[in-house]
């Protein structure tokens, strides 16, 4: 997607210069072929360090929630399933959508540097798009990679190309389509499982986290001031996981507090250090809230109510929950 | 220097580990860890880094500090430290081991952290040379030499050898334990070795972070960088998780906690991270109230606090775990080169 | 690796003591199940936290006990204003500190108290234990009931059944808090 | 730290006889904060409680735990207690020891141990209580009804003899509602103008009530004692001061050919009009929509016929904002369209009416000037059928799933009054059942069958077709399981009724939930059938769900009755155990303002100061006169910014704590 990086740069600069934003938000090149950062630009002559190319997974709306105050009206490059995330924080007035000046970018499916060290390719240089391809040049020569196996796990099944809410686009007719996995298939594996063999699955996987918080920091939704895990007054803070049952309880809570509101954008295990698939913890709530309460996307809109602000008199029982599985 | 093929390096593992306990870099959960060795694990030396860093054996992420038992109104205090055990991490790298002398300055100054100290004590530690740095290494900014590793034990592995060569007291006296396994490296070894270690450093020459410099930092002018105006930009990518702190094999800073376990309050100690909000929170509020502070205490700590006290010795050794780590791409590298370079852009 | 000793302090920790099982206890309550015998012999009391709503659960369990009807003495209930103040932390939190069951008990659906409370929920505890359940923690182990004002048989007999369920069931290893057992 | 005193009670035998009171009086000693425990034969009597006075006084006791019987039997004793003695009664937990343990267990050593556990629960609790005190609001002494039919204007005239101001708001211009529109009533048969008009005249003579017709409710704000209602009085273009409603305008206005509401639409009226003749007020409105001045500016008849020179085309709306103590829901009903009831021809033969409108033929003031007559011919029928349930107890998609419940009568009821009249008309009823659960309802229903002889078929309708100029009915006789054709001059549909579709718009500003068939839901379906889930507003007649006219007269005045219940009193206390929102945690998303069922959380943009730093945040207040207490906020809030006071989080936790040590 670097093809539109003039054009986003035309579009900031002439807001800019409009005074119709007071700053950009997007992301500035880095230092290496895969580490481009979420920035702020304030002026025209900034935007040369504007960047956006398979490495920009980073989901910006974040920023909106503590910045969106204190910048003025922010111009904001969002991908599709951004948009997602930013409609959620706008119907939970975390962000006011007057504030926010976005522009929609066309995405061909980000990319995952891990991905590739995972192939064993060591001291990356250089990644150059070529058309199916990525042509890693590295310390120790040059590597090929197909780009469908270096995307971003949330990119293997893609909301699609469409902008929920956006003031412009640019590219969003030229976004590649990608190979469209079924999001809830890992859930539904892990589902046939005995308890025993989930149990067992969850306890290697949380036993690795290091209770860095990067996943509700990145977590769009998790916006809370403070978090009930950082309140002393709480009674559940910790700083540490200090037991099996602290693994657990923090990303048990972390799920139920985002269910619902949680778009599936997968921040929680893009940036997991630890490598634990955190999303499947969201898509299972995802999962049983379509099956049980019936199609639900969270950010398709502004103004919808999550599904546990709500009820019907019919729902169903919670002991009938596993009646439920694997219909959909 | 002794060496071993590389074939026999499961019975060097089984032999060290019939007396100690043996660390080294294992597959669990998709991420390759120091974990315990068993029969049969399959080491793997082919990533450079292991998800956490060999300061976990010596400053846990937590550790039980005291337990206070209550029988009615009565409490008792009972020390109820972790047992000590004797092991040995296998397979560290030069940038890791560095990364001891800074943690052993913090923790053994007066008084003494006895927990530090005790493992310590009971730590041994066999580093491995990088026969591939990785495109973010950047520890000879700092001094380190990728080739030549350090440790208790330094190893090469090269042409299907291990090459061994113990460096302290510790270090040879189990390689006197072990000597049976090995036999010497000769000449042609120490020549094999002398190679081995020319390959890396052509290949450190050609790294991205080979120019990286700490000029700007060294001597005086410390508040003129607490001041410098690109804290501003630099912090706000930054999410405020403590990613970097916690993979960082520098980062020292802890908090004590209480657990009410319903029969007494276990006390024991936990990482922190002063990128978190609650840092250093105290009755009054936090000291570093805001993000941009919080950022800028970080690295203030590693570039300028930390060698003001510590004889010009930076906190940080270069092993690039915060380039990979990072959510958001925002790193040491980045703040040096930013603040390196013009300090009132 | 020293930092992580949890995992074996856990596999040589003493098996939960059976803190309220006299010898002599009534062998209508006392239903020793295979596989759930304890090493001294005796048979694995469950610990049960029930919730209930102040207006109908509560006053159900009033009501069993004007009736006089008896069920184990390991269930302790925790009385609420209403079902939906039951946080999820709150179960966990039963979980953590050694309880083998978490029952909620709720007025019937249509007839809360608050009116809508209870279908609140009944959502909300539908997705927790279908994610505790995803997680391999016994699906057993929880459990909501609606019982009325008027149901006080039911609710001594669901308190039966369920304590009967969690015996079969055995101790609650995997949500346990090992420190809370020293 | 708190020092506890620990009472418990052998409650006679009843605890003591099964627990070990002595036992727990010394077990809870080592408790943390526990100063003083004793045990006594009946903590509730006099002798009880002046223990525990006295222990508070002694040991200087800064809460108390009761080891007893259930709270709900005796909290309020032991907190009047406490309270006495200069404790706040909220220092005080009950541990029920008997209904939960004495009671139900038969084991000693098994109850002792038990009752120890959940007296450690209550001390648990009990070391993070605060002291509570309840709220308190004042009550603006004046009520609003919106809607005035029968249930509006029997609330209004029971609120306003009691001696309390009342308003009206009625949305068209006359009071009355659906009621005017009827001939009889069943089953009594009395005319209902006669029995209503006199009210209506009441209602509007009362020196304690207001009538704002033509008008309606815009926007309303406060909350139960206190609510600031926003009412839009629409322009009637007619001075109602100076209009003495002589008619003359009516007569004059020049276009004649706007549909009637009044009769259902089967006749035409002029722009100018008095709904009907007892309207109160009577006074004209001119319908702009169908007035020649206003649509095509060239016209002024009515404003040259007035001697009064009430005509005021200027007129544009006027808002008023009035302050009330209670709000009654009275929006009433209207007959469901029948559209997509095609089979049965209603769009296309005008000889097929809903009851309503067959009630307006039957009436002397309707369209045929009382005269039983066909609309499509002018001629008398010979043969009239009725069918009821026609959208009611439906299940096809089309209809309602629930009983109108009044069409059982008034078919009868219509039916015996064709048959007194004509006793030469054959008149058939088509039923699935005959439903008559009233008194004399059932004798009435026999009297129309058997004394009138109209024809009752169980059977349901299939369809009913033009033919020769008549109608022509084809259903299925159930009881005799065969096909009829029964030919037909008038078919009467009983179509369902619904809710009026503004209760909605009114519903929201109050906060009143509807069912999924859209009647306003009750506090509580048995025991509050009169209050809505919000405090201070309350339901009358057809709004609520299907009811007839003695039991809307009858809902009418018990919510008369609950108004006054209300604003009988000075001032409003509250329950002190309501939410209560950190300001400085509270993230403003509004999740708990969603599920509120009182609608008591609101947000305000506010500065908080946030560790030593002032900043502008939307947080949650709570009404603490609306909120009923029961929390569902505190778990929807993810920050835990919401809590319950009296069952904090931290007290509930700190339970939990205790009985799974």
């Amino acid at each position: 997607m670097q093809r539109i990086i003039g054009k986003m740069r035309e579009k900031a600069k002439e807001l800019l210069e409009a005074g119709t934003v007071d700053a950009v938000l997007g992301w500035k090149k880095g230092d290496f072929a895969y580490d481009p950062t979420p920035a702020f630009f304030y002026s025209t002559d900034e935007l040369d360090m504007l960047a956006y190319d398979g490495f920009c997974g980073s989901n910006l709306s974040k920023y909106l929630v503590e910045y969106g105050k204190e910048k003025g009206k922010v111009l904001v490059f969002l991908k599709p399933c951004d948009t997602y995330s930013l409609n959620q924080l706008v119907s939970e007035h975390r962000v006011d959508r007057e504030n926010v000046y976005v522009v929609g970018v066309g995405c061909d499916g980000m990319l995952d540097v891990q991905k590739l060290r995972d192939k064993g390719i060591a001291g990356i240089e250089e990644i150059e798009e070529a058309g199916e391809d990525l042509r890693i040049h590295t310390l120790y020569g040059l590597k090929t990679c197909p780009r469908d196996e270096a995307l971003l796990k949330k990119c293997q099944s893609c909301k699609g190309k469409e902008h929920k809410l956006f003031d412009d686009r640019i590219g969003a007719e030229e976004s590649r389509d990608i190979a469209n996995e079924d999001r809830f298939a890992e859930v539904a594996e892990l589902e046939k499982m005995s308890p025993e063999e989930r149990f067992a699955f969850w306890r290697a996987a949380l036993s690795s986290c290091i209770r860095c918080n990067a996943c509700r920091e990145a977590c769009p939704v998790c916006s809370c001031h403070t978090c009930i895990f950082d309140n002393a007054r709480s009674g559940v803070d910790a700083k540490a996981n200090a037991s099996e049952f602290e693994e657990n309880l923090f990303h048990i809570i972390r799920a139920f507090h985002v269910a619902g509101r949680c778009s599936d954008c997968g921040e929680c295990s893009r940036v997991c250090p630890q490598a634990i698939p955190l999303h499947l913890l969201n898509r299972k709530m995802i999962k049983d809230i379509q099956s049980f309460y019936g199609a639900f996307q969270a950010g398709d809109s502004a103004d919808q109510c999550s599904p546990l602000l709500s009820y019907s008199p019919d729902d169903i029982e919670p002991d009938a929950f596993d009646r439920w599985k694997g219909v959909m | 220097m002794l060496k071993l093929p590389v074939s026999q390096m499961e019975e060097l593992f089984a032999s060290i580990a019939s007396e100690q306990s043996l660390y080294l870099p294992l597959e669990t959960n998709g991420l390759i860890a120091f974990s315990r060795w068993e029969e049969g694990k399959q080491a793997r030396f082919d990533q450079l880094h292991c998800a956490g860093s060999v300061k976990d054996f010596f400053f846990p992420q937590t550790e039980n500090l005291a337990l206070f038992k209550t029988s009615g109104k009565e409490i008792h205090i009972e020390e109820n430290r972790d047992p000590e055990e004797a092991f040995v991490v296998f397979g560290v790298r030069a940038c890791d081991a560095g990364s001891l002398s800074i943690l052993d300055r913090v923790f053994y100054d007066e008084p003494a952290d006895t927990f530090y100290q005790t493992r310590r004590r009971q730590g041994l530690i066999i580093t491995v040379a990088c026969n591939a740095p990785e495109e973010t290494c950047f520890c000879h900014t700092f001094g380190l030499d990728a080739a030549d590793p350090g440790g208790d034990v330094a190893v090469w592995l090269l042409e299907d050898m291990l090459y061994w060569d113990s460096r302290t007291e510790k270090g040879h006296a189990l390689t006197e334990r072990l000597r049976g396994l090995f036999e010497e490296a000769g000449d042609q070894g120490e020549e094999t070795v002398r190679k081995g270690k020319a390959d890396i450093g052509k290949i450190i020459d050609r790294l991205p972070l080979r120019d990286l410099s700490l000029e700007r930092f060294a001597g005086d002018g410390m508040m003129e960088k607490f001041d410098a105006p690109q804290w501003e930009s630099l912090q706000e990518a930054c999410l405020g998780c403590g990613t970097c702190t916690f993979v960082c094999p520098t980062c020292h800073c802890y908090d004590i906690r209480d657990f009410d376990t319903g029969h007494g309050i276990r006390r024991f100690r936990c990482w922190d991270s002063c990128m978190f909000s609650d840092f250093t929170l105290m009755a009054h509020g936090n000291p570093r109230p805001s993000r941009l502070a919080r950022f800028r205490q970080r690295f203030m700590h590693k570039l300028a606090y930390y060698p003001e006290n510590h004889e010009g010795l930076y906190a940080c050794v270069g092993c690039g775990r915060c380039i990979t780590k990072c959510p958001v791409s925002m790193n040491i590298t980045k703040v040096i080169k930013t603040l390196g370079v013009d300090q009132h852009a | 690796m020293p930092m992580s000793t949890e995992s074996q302090v856990q596999a040589n920790a003493p098996a939960k003591a059976p803190t309220n099982a006299p010898a002599n206890a009534p062998a209508n309550t006392l239903i020793n199940t295979p596989g759930n015998e304890e090493k001294d012999g005796k048979a694995f009391r469950p610990l049960i936290v029930s919730f209930c709503c102040n207006w109908c659960s509560y006053a159900g369990a009033d009501l069993a006990g004007s009736s006089r009807l008896t069920y184990p003495a390991d269930v302790k209930i925790i009385r609420v204003p209403c079902s939906c103040r039951i946080n999820p932390l709150f179960i966990l939190r039963a979980f953590q500190r050694g309880a083998d069951g978490v029952i909620v008990n709720g007025c019937h659906p249509g007839d809360c108290h608050y009116s809508t409370g209870n279908f609140y929920t009944r959502r909300r505890m539908a997705l927790l234990f279908s994610m505790l359940d995803f997680l391999g923690i016994e699906k057993e182990r929880t459990r909501v009931e609606w019982v009325s004002a008027a149901e006080g048989a039911r609710f001594a007999s669901v308190m039966r059944e369920f304590v009967e369920q969690i015996r079969r069931l055995g101790e609650n290893k995997k949500l346990g808090d090992i420190r809370c057992k020293e | 730290m708190l020092k506890i005193g620990v009472f418990v009670c052998w409650c006679g035998s009843n605890i003591a006889g099964t627990v070990d009171v002595k036992a727990v009086v010394e077990a809870v000693k080592a408790e943390p904060g526990v100063v003083f425990s004793t045990d006594y034969q009946y903590m509730c009597s006099e002798g009880g409680q002046s223990a525990i006075r006295q222990a508070i006084k002694e040991y200087e006791l800064g809460g108390v735990v009761i080891c007893a019987c259930s709270p709900r039997m005796h909290e309020t004793t032991f907190r009047k207690a406490a309270e006495a003695a200069g404790l706040n009664p909220y220092m005080v937990e009950i541990a029920n020891i008997r209904e939960h343990c004495s009671w139900i267990h038969k084991d000693k050593e098994e109850a002792t141990e038990k009752a120890v556990v959940l007296c450690r629960a209550a001390i648990a609790k009990l070391n993070l209580n605060k002291p509570l005190f309840p709220g308190e609001s004042g009550v603006v002494k004046r009520a609003l009804v919106i809607g005035g039919g029968i249930a509006g204007i029997q609330t209004a005239l029971d609120i306003a003899d009691a001696g309390y101001e009342v308003d009206i708001v009625e949305k068209s211009p006359t009071i009355g509602g659906r009621m005017a529109q009827l001939d009889k009533t069943f089953p009594t048969l009395d005319c209902a103008a006669c029995i209503l008009t006199p009210k209506m005249v009441e209602a509007a003579a009362h020196e304690k009530i207001r009538l704002f017709t033509y008008s309606e409710v815009e926007e309303v704000s406060g909350y139960v004692g206190s609510f600031r209602v926003k009412i839009r009085q629409k322009a009637r273009s007619v001075n109602r001061e100076l209009c003495n409603g002589c008619g003359e305008c009516i007569v004059k206005c020049p276009s004649k050919t706007a549909s009637n509401a009044f009769d259902e639409g089967l006749s035409k009226r002029s722009a100018i009009y008095i709904p009907f003749a007892q309207a109160v007020p009577n006074l004209p409105v001119i319908d702009r929509e169908a007035c020649l001045r206003f649509q095509t500016g060239k016209c002024g008849l009515c404003e040259i016929a007035c001697s009064a020179k009430a005509i005021d085309y200027e007129q544009e709306d006027e808002t008023i904002t009035e302050e009330y103590g209670a709000i009654v829901l009275a929006t009433g009903y209207r007959p469901m369209s029948l559209d997509r009831y095609d089979e049965f021809q209603y769009s296309q033969s005008p000889d097929v009416l809903t009851s309503l409108e067959f009630e307006r033929i039957l009436n002397a003031s309707g369209p045929t000037g009382g005269s039983l007559l066909r609309l499509s011919n002018g001629e008398k029928p010979k043969s009239i059928v009725f069918i009821q349930c026609v959208g009611s107890r439906s299940d096809d998609g089309c209809g309602k799933s629930y009983c109108s419940k009044i069409c059982c009568m008034y078919t009868a009821k219509q039916a015996m009054l064709v048959k007194d009249k004509y006793p030469d008309i054959d008149v058939t009823v088509f039923y699935i059942d005959v439903r008559t659960p009233g008194k004399n309802f059932d004798e009435f229903y026999r009297r129309a069958a058997e004394a009138y002889g109209v024809r009752y078929v169980k059977g349901m309708v299939g369809k009913v077709a033009e033919w020769k100029g008549r109608l022509q009915v084809q259903a299925v006789d159930l009881l005799e399981d065969k096909q009829l054709l029964i030919d037909a001059d008038m078919v009467v549909l009983a179509a369902a009724i619904e809710p009026d579709p503004g209760a909605r718009k009114i519903g929201a500003m109050l906060a009143v939930n509807m069912d999924q068939n859209d009647f306003f839901t009750e506090a509580h379906p048995k025991l509050r059938p009169v209050e809505s889930p919000t405090a201070g507003v309350f339901l009358s007649g057809m709004c609520q769900g299907p009811k007839d006219i003695p039991e809307t007269v009858a809902q009418a005045g018990a919510a008369a009755v609950k108004v006054l219940g209300l604003l009988s009193k000075d001032k409003l206390v509250g329950n002190p155990c309501v939410a209560i929102s950190d300001e400085t945690l509270c993230n403003g998303c509004s999740s708990c303002e969603a599920l509120c069922p009182y609608d008591a959380i609101t947000f305000e943009e506010k500065q908080v100061m946030v560790q030593g730093r002032r900043e502008t945040r939307r947080v949650a207040m709570v009404n603490e006169t609306m909120c009923q207490g029961c929390g569902a906020c505190t778990v929807a809030c993810p920050s835990g910014a919401m809590d319950l006071k009296g069952f904090t989080n931290r007290q509930i936790m700190a339970e939990v704590d205790a009985i799974c040590r």
